[in-house]
């Protein structure tokens, strides 16, 4: 596993001060022997000390036995990218116990099952035995539920070894097992009986520690998916129709959880007002979706890679009949079935051009878990101001992995549910409308829902050529105007889409523009990069289409790196297409194999990047 | 029967409601003269006019094809949406979630439905949709020029396409087995008994699937296609005489005791089968699927109300919704209100 | 309809000697009344006369009862595109009769079925009364068969009012009913009939006529689906699996149609060395050409865009698993069900990139009927030495109308099986081999097929990560090289896929770049932007990925205007995306109405277009 | 049984074409312990091992599942492809025509056939393609972590699902409506019984159908769900015992006279049906489907071969295909002569 080779970095020389607050703890364990209660108990537990923490889960596409890693990242400032370093390694996985000793930096610690009978082939990293079965039978836990709280042992542990203090540690398992008593004190015994055997028998020698501090007072932390499925409900979701797909399943399953919680009927008692169907595939996830919204309904669908290449003749439909969907694509690695549990970035060009024919989908771009919350409840109003579908590229890292964010933030504007046409709207009207006119010049026609009694209420939508009154038709103007009018709508939609954000730094001559969950990445590795004399101007792109920061923001720059996680560099072929006359200034730095961005990478790619310009 | 003659020959003729037929018609056809379809159509718009039954209150749907141009031909004061080829199911369960007093009355052909429809057709039977589901079948895909659809029986040969080798979808038999709550073939060719299935349709609480034999006259009608005309002509054989009774009407069709039968619908409404030369039971599904099989020893187009289940819940009652359809709910029902993010903020750690 | 609107263009005033072999012919009858016979004969009559002509069929969406338009161009200087004026009209549809006469320009000629009683509201054309019923009564047709054959009147009359010789006509109908003289007897009298009706009764007072030449002797006329199958045919087909749509329909249908007459096994007699599959759907159709090839089978379907759509998914497996299939989607237009029976170039973006993840198609693009059969053999060499899908591109102007061409040409080589181990290749590897391994250096690896009994033979094949050993993967650095090689192979295609046609005028300083089926329009509108003093040069791009001589030519001109059946200007996006240092050279002239270009278009997009850039 | 046992221990024991067992084991198994499908490979294994097959004459397929990741798990010297989710069908068919002398193995999973794979399931049941096709059916996406499939039975509840609302899917039924010439119903905890139904499929001229309950034991496991062992255990009735005989050897399973029924195979194999106390023909549709109709009733878990037909052509029987596998054809077969663009060009005119 690669994922945590052994290399020393400069900046990661072992001095005591660079060590409290500052360092890597990954934990290999065996998929599906529950050690996600352990790892999210410590992530917590440092998160509540107020120190900055991150917290990433490198799983098998498999359902229990392959080997997998969970990564902690503390950093006192703030920098909470995956690091490929770790300083901290817990071992509890024979199979990769001498792949996760080769993976400790020198002078690291490393700390593991004694039951595991393997050589410590290594000096230079400090070695901790944990008598694993033995604690965890003394914490007196009874002999039936020992698997299942094995894992607590290397929590009490690390608490001893680092300095974490249990009541933290107690508060996170409070939370974790809703307040239950019983499944508290059965976990916190084993925590407690792990620290205290670490105290009597273990000798701290490595230097890396944590310190209270008063950074998270304000945050909270979230995973993605979670983020966006609350988001969706605070937009007044109605519709979910979808079809399970790692890693967007825990979306839809976040609705089915919280739905009920938070969306009871003020009006008529008990009663649902959305609904979720679990369709027979993707075709018909969205086919469903397309149908409610056409009804007037916020309607969504949320899937991956595969699904949404299922998705694609339905999604051109809807862009071309114009009905209001949400989509969520939580990019995996493809093309293909490709790594269902790994990260990418590479449904970018395929989503904007998405259906045959000509087709210019409107793409939402969250950058972090307040991002997911926010669009999340954002997308429905900008599908039904545009009546078209709105694409939200959501990522693994993104939507599975629990990261630190601002709260979410209650929507600051009322819903737009678009323009829509009700009985007395037609009474005014005296029937007179038109389905497809464009009235207001903005490409953006007025509809009417199924249920409308007004006896003009009606229209028949369809795929094929129509005039503005929703009569069928081949006449050749009047497809082409139509089209025209779509494409103006397009241009419309830059009105409604979240804008980039902007980050400047001084002196700054170089541009680099991302998206989506490389931002800690990119922030880490432009502070190295100014530390090194190269000081760079950021945009954050939010959505498609580009607004015209985005051209203003080329303009500036005479070189522009493009850095995402595909292998084709997909937004940085959007832009040359968008901007040609500005295309020479922009450099392509892409790369993906899964793994989420280190800014490691990401500053030794702007490097290597310059230097090719340069030559 | 619903229309209220008069002495005087100047009124127009209206229904309970007030409508005239012309209320409830379509645009006009372009299919081709004497397509099974439009006579189908026509058929919708007499059982809804004769039905009283407000043309708002019924949404039309259809995937792609010769047939699934025919909503556009009835009920133009409905809403309607002309889908994807083979996708009108799933389209036609979101929309009706919107609001789920309407009616919802889909159109497909056998190529829609039974080649690239299979998927979503046995899907939507499983959910029990309220819906009212057309298959006009005739065996080809008409609007590509008469290749075989799925229903072709094996060994038909057409000129301009060879023999067919594959066995037939029965789509009668694939509702059946689908847990369809209302299974019913008919011909085009019978069209009295066409309108009595399609009003008894819309009268179910559920999924209603209709597989209608409606002869492609330009590209299979030979007389001994399975799916002609004359073949339909010679080989009907109906289970009963169909008669619906609108709710809060007395039975007047006369009515022999023990003999015939009477299926209470959800509205109140009564199917009342009326036996001819044999038994049978139409509550049944393993005797549904003999007399099939029969049907296909005998070759015979075995027509009429296959079977009926009025018990199961439709999809919309799964689900517990307000009486307000859910395409009117006002902001303050959909969006959860401003304290409440306190709490979701605390969940979040 | 405005497909036959009146306007005249500079360039066709009606002056006697102008009128001899230049005009066009547009007959309005009702669908499905069996126009096309007589349509038919009358292109092939004026081709044996060996004068230039192309035939269009504008059709509805529809099986009987709409109008339906079938224009005939005569063109002496082999200028064959469609134009938008039309010198003589025959009038058999009373629903579009006045329709049809308001298209006829000033001083034509305008034929009608006299029982159509409508007035003929202008004086500036010549109208001649055709008395359809009387004539095929009188021709002794049997009364039960003269619905049929009543369109054969305006054969007759036309023939004899623009000097078509009835020995002509007689041998395109002995072509057209292989011989049956019965047929040909019937059809035939009624063209006396009507010839002899018209010498007797009508006065000739138009200008137009046609001369016999001798520029055709050596050129066939075909449809591009038959040609596209005969090809596919050559190359060895051995899978199709399809599923009904038009306008592809009938190029399977023409594979059905010839498979059996030109595939006779010379070494088991009368067995089938190809097997024809109409599959339920689309993603049947190509899943079962992707098992086939997969299996070491020429395996194709075909389809267009709703069609395409969906098949989606399948694309990105048979890209990422390297599995050689021949693709073609015959365009219609789109987005969704768009006007199933116009023509368009919409589909290409969406296929570069289809399939979620990086994804790099290779896309054919033929110009003509003669390039339909090249590429339709020469697909299957390229997709089986690539082991990549191949799509390739054609329309409905190209797939279903009938156009002059060079006469197909034998294969000129042997066939390319690429990288195929059997079992004496494995017994000398002594089963050394891996299925993914670049050993050449050209990112193509060698491949085994199933039914291969060398022990060391198999391997399984999947959509997820795996090693060059085809072994699964999720290791990040195995991946990134999968995905690398990949890429490296799409610039390998480079070497196979046909160069693009460059063709110069003296003095040009602009170059136009196009594809497939706007060809004629292009080569018309580039002579008379000669006559105008604008020469041009042309690039007839044929494939992608781009080959060198695309970026040569963008390079030699400082404005390339990129012409297309399209609304974003897809080849342009491509080009701009490719080619950024030059995007700025680049011009856009697209347009899509789902009738075929005009001279007269291309001219005033490029001229309006050029102004642009001047201002 | 084919194995030559010998009075040496130490000769490993081979088959009659000289293999171990170990020649027909594939990579070793990442699925959960005492998941279904781990049985059922070992089942396939065994099958292949006793009836001497050529691994190398033997292709798999599969869709995506944790059911699809198994033909991973077995028969490494066979060709196979991980396909596409609820698609491997078409996958299938396609290259089965590349070599008609392959023989075909298709494993999937409940969701991967009923949920999303319904359309090409049925279609290929239509063409009755040369192929086992093993259903892995536990009720459940286990891949995903346990969401329903279209199999799990209607109200059955778990902890992170909430309680499924639609009615089920019954493959078994689905197969002999759809006209499948070989459908069984198994049981991963019955192994004796899916090796001798893998070996009879095996010898089937056609499509196979094998719909064997095989529990997912991480997620749908409680003794009340019907796609558990517990609940097999409790519930199975088989339609008789089972007993396949290779071609050209005896008959040695004792015999009762007029008991017992053998099925003669396409490869000239005998299935031998042992009667157990119901009397079953497994020749007749309807009866099949009374069967299962009773088997919902009485909630039991019929299983056995449900229906064969031997007669029918398999689908590369229909064209007519030379002997020599088309994926060898050599280039003077595959591209007409040169004379013959003579005659071409004339055509075109
Ligand atoms: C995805 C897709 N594939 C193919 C087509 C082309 N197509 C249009 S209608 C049709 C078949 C219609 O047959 P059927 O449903 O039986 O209707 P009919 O015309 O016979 O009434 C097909 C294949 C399409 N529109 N979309
Ligand atoms: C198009 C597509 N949609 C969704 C998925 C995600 N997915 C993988 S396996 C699976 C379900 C597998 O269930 P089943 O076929 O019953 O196999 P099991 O794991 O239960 O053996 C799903 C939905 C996918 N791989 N592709
Ligand atoms: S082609 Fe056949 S199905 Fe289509 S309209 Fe004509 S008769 Fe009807
Ligand atoms: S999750 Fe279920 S189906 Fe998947 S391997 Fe584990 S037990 Fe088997
Ligand atoms: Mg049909
Ligand atoms: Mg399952």
């Amino acid at each position: 596993m690669s994922a945590i080779q052994s290399s020393v970095e400069i900046d990661s020389l072992v001095n005591p001060e660079q060590a409290v607050n500052n360092f890597s703890i990954t934990v290999g364990t065996v998929n599906g022997s529950g050690s996600q209660t352990s790892n999210l108990t410590l992530l917590r537990a440092l998160f509540r000390m107020g120190i900055p923490v991150s917290g990433k889960n490198l799983f098998p596409s498999n359902i229990q036995g392959l080997p997998t890693w969970y990564t902690i990242r503390v950093n006192k400032d703030g920098f909470l990218a995956r690091r490929e370093e770790n300083e901290v390694v817990v071992a509890m996985n024979p199979a990769t116990f001498l792949q996760d000793l080769a993976g400790v930096v020198p002078g690291g610690a490393f700390y593991y099952a004694d039951d595991i009978r393997l050589p410590i082939n290594r000096q230079d990293v400090y070695a901790y035995p944990m008598p694993v079965k033995q604690i965890t039978k003394n914490s007196g836990a009874p002999s039936n539920l020992r698997d299942y709280v094995a894992n607590m042992v290397y929590v009490g542990i690390l608490a001893q070894m680092l300095g974490i203090d249990l009541e933290n540690i107690y508060q996170a398992l409070n939370f974790h097992f809703k307040g239950k008593s019983k499944a508290i004190d059965l976990n916190y015994g084993v925590v407690q009986a792990a620290a205290e055997w670490a105290a009597k028998n273990l000798e701290k020698r490595d230097p890396y520690l944590v310190r209270p501090m008063d950074l998270t007072r304000d945050l909270i932390m979230a995973d993605g998916n979670t983020a966006a499925a609350l988001g969706a409900i605070y937009g007044g979701v109605q519709l979910v129709s979808w079809y399970p797909i790692t890693p967007a399943s825990s979306l839809a399953e976040s609705l089915q959880t919280y739905l009920p919680v938070l969306r009871k009927d003020p009006e008529e008692e008990g009663k649902n007002t959305f609904a979720i169907i679990q369709a027979e595939d993707e075709l018909a996830a969205i086919g469903m979706a397309v149908g409610a919204g056409w009804a007037g309904l916020r309607a969504m669908t949320s899937t991956s890679g595969p699904g949404l290449s299922l998705m694609t003749e339905y999604a051109g439909l809807a862009y071309f009949a114009e009905v209001p969907i949400v989509v969520w694509d939580v990019q995996r690695v493809g093309p293909s079935t490709g790594l269902p549990t790994r990260t990418a970035q590479g449904d970018l060009t395929f989503t904007y051009f998405m259906g045959h024919g000509d087709t210019q989908q409107v793409i939402l771009l969250p950058g972090n878990a307040n991002e997911c919350f926010e669009f999340g409840w954002k997308a429905f109003d900008i599908a039904e101001r545009l009546q078209m579908p709105v694409f939200v590229l959501s990522d693994l890292d993104l939507g599975m992995n629990n990261w630190m964010t601002k709260p979410f933030e209650y929507p600051d504007k009322p819903m737009d549910r678009g323009k829509v046409l009700w009985e007395e709207d037609l009474e005014r009207l005296k029937g007179q409308w038109a389905r497809y006119q464009d009235i207001d010049g903005d490409g953006i026609p007025y509809r009417t829902l199924p249920g409308n009694r007004h006896p003009h209420a009606s229209y028949f939508a369809r795929g094929t050529g129509h005039t503005p009154d929703a009569q069928y038709s081949e006449d050749p103007i009047v497809w082409h105007e139509n089209l025209e009018r779509l494409k103006r709508k397009y241009q419309t939609a830059k009105q409604y889409v979240p804008k980039p954000v902007v980050e400047e730094m001084r002196q700054a001559n170089i541009g680099i523009i991302a998206y989506g969950s490389t931002e800690p990445a990119i922030t880490e590795a432009r502070y190295q990069l100014q530390a090194m004399g190269i000081p760079s101007n950021f945009l954050r792109l939010r959505a498609l289409p580009f607004t015209e920061e985005v051209e203003e923001f080329i303009s500036q720059h005479e070189r522009v790196i493009v850095v995402e996680m595909n292998r084709d560099g997909q937004l940085y072929q959007l832009l040359a297409m968008e901007y040609p006359d500005k295309a020479a200034r922009l450099i392509s730095a892409a790369y993906t194999d899964g793994l989420p961005f280190t800014a490691r990478r990401v500053r030794e790619m702007i490097i290597a990047k310059m230097e090719q310009k340069n030559e | 029967m619903s229309e209220q003659t008069t002495s005087s020959a100047s009124r127009v003729q209206v229904n309970l409601i007030g409508l005239t037929k012309a209320d409830y018609r379509g645009n006009p056809s372009t299919l081709c003269q004497g397509c099974g379809h439009n006579s189908i159509a026509s058929q919708i718009i007499a059982a809804a006019y004769e039905m009283d039954i407000e043309p708002e209150s019924v949404v039309k749907f259809s995937g792609i094809g010769c047939s699934s141009k025919s909503p556009f031909y009835f009920l133009n004061r409905s809403f309607g949406f002309n889908g994807l080829h083979g996708r009108m199911p799933s389209l036609a369960t979101g929309a009706l979630f919107a609001d789920h007093t309407l009616r919802g009355i889909g159109v497909s052909g056998d190529g829609d439905t039974a080649s690239i429809g299979m998927g979503q057709f046995k899907h939507v039977l499983r959910r029990n949709l309220r819906l009212v589901y057309i298959v006009e079948n005739n065996g080809v895909y008409g609007l590509t020029k008469g290749q075989f659809s799925a229903t072709a029986e094996v060994g038909l040969t057409l000129k301009s396409q060879g023999t067919n080798p594959y066995m037939p979808v029965d789509i009668a038999w694939e509702a059946l087995v689908g847990h369809a709550t209302f299974v019913a073939r008919s011909f085009a060719g019978d069209p009295k008994q066409v309108k009595e299935l399609i009003k008894a349709a819309l009268s179910h609480n559920g999924i209603a699937v209709l597989d209608i034999i409606s002869p492609c006259v330009t590209f299979n009608n030979q007389d001994t296609a399975m799916h002609s005309y004359q073949w339909g002509k010679n080989h009907e054989v109906a289970l009963h005489e169909l008669a619906y009774v609108p709710p809060a009407e007395e039975i007047m069709v006369e009515y022999e005791e023990g003999q015939d039968i009477e299926v209470t619908m959800h509205d109140g409404s009564v199917v009342v089968l009326k036996k001819l030369e044999r038994d049978y039971d139409h509550t049944n599904r393993v005797e549904a699927m003999r007399v099939l099989e029969e049907a296909n020893a005998c070759n015979c187009l075995i027509t009429g109300l296959i079977y009926i289940d009025t018990t199961q819940p439709s999809l919309t009652d799964l689900y517990n919704l307000p009486s307000t359809p859910l395409n009117r709910l006002s902001e303050n029902r959909l969006r959860p209100p401003r304290e409440s993010i306190k709490r979701v903020n605390e969940w979040m750690f």
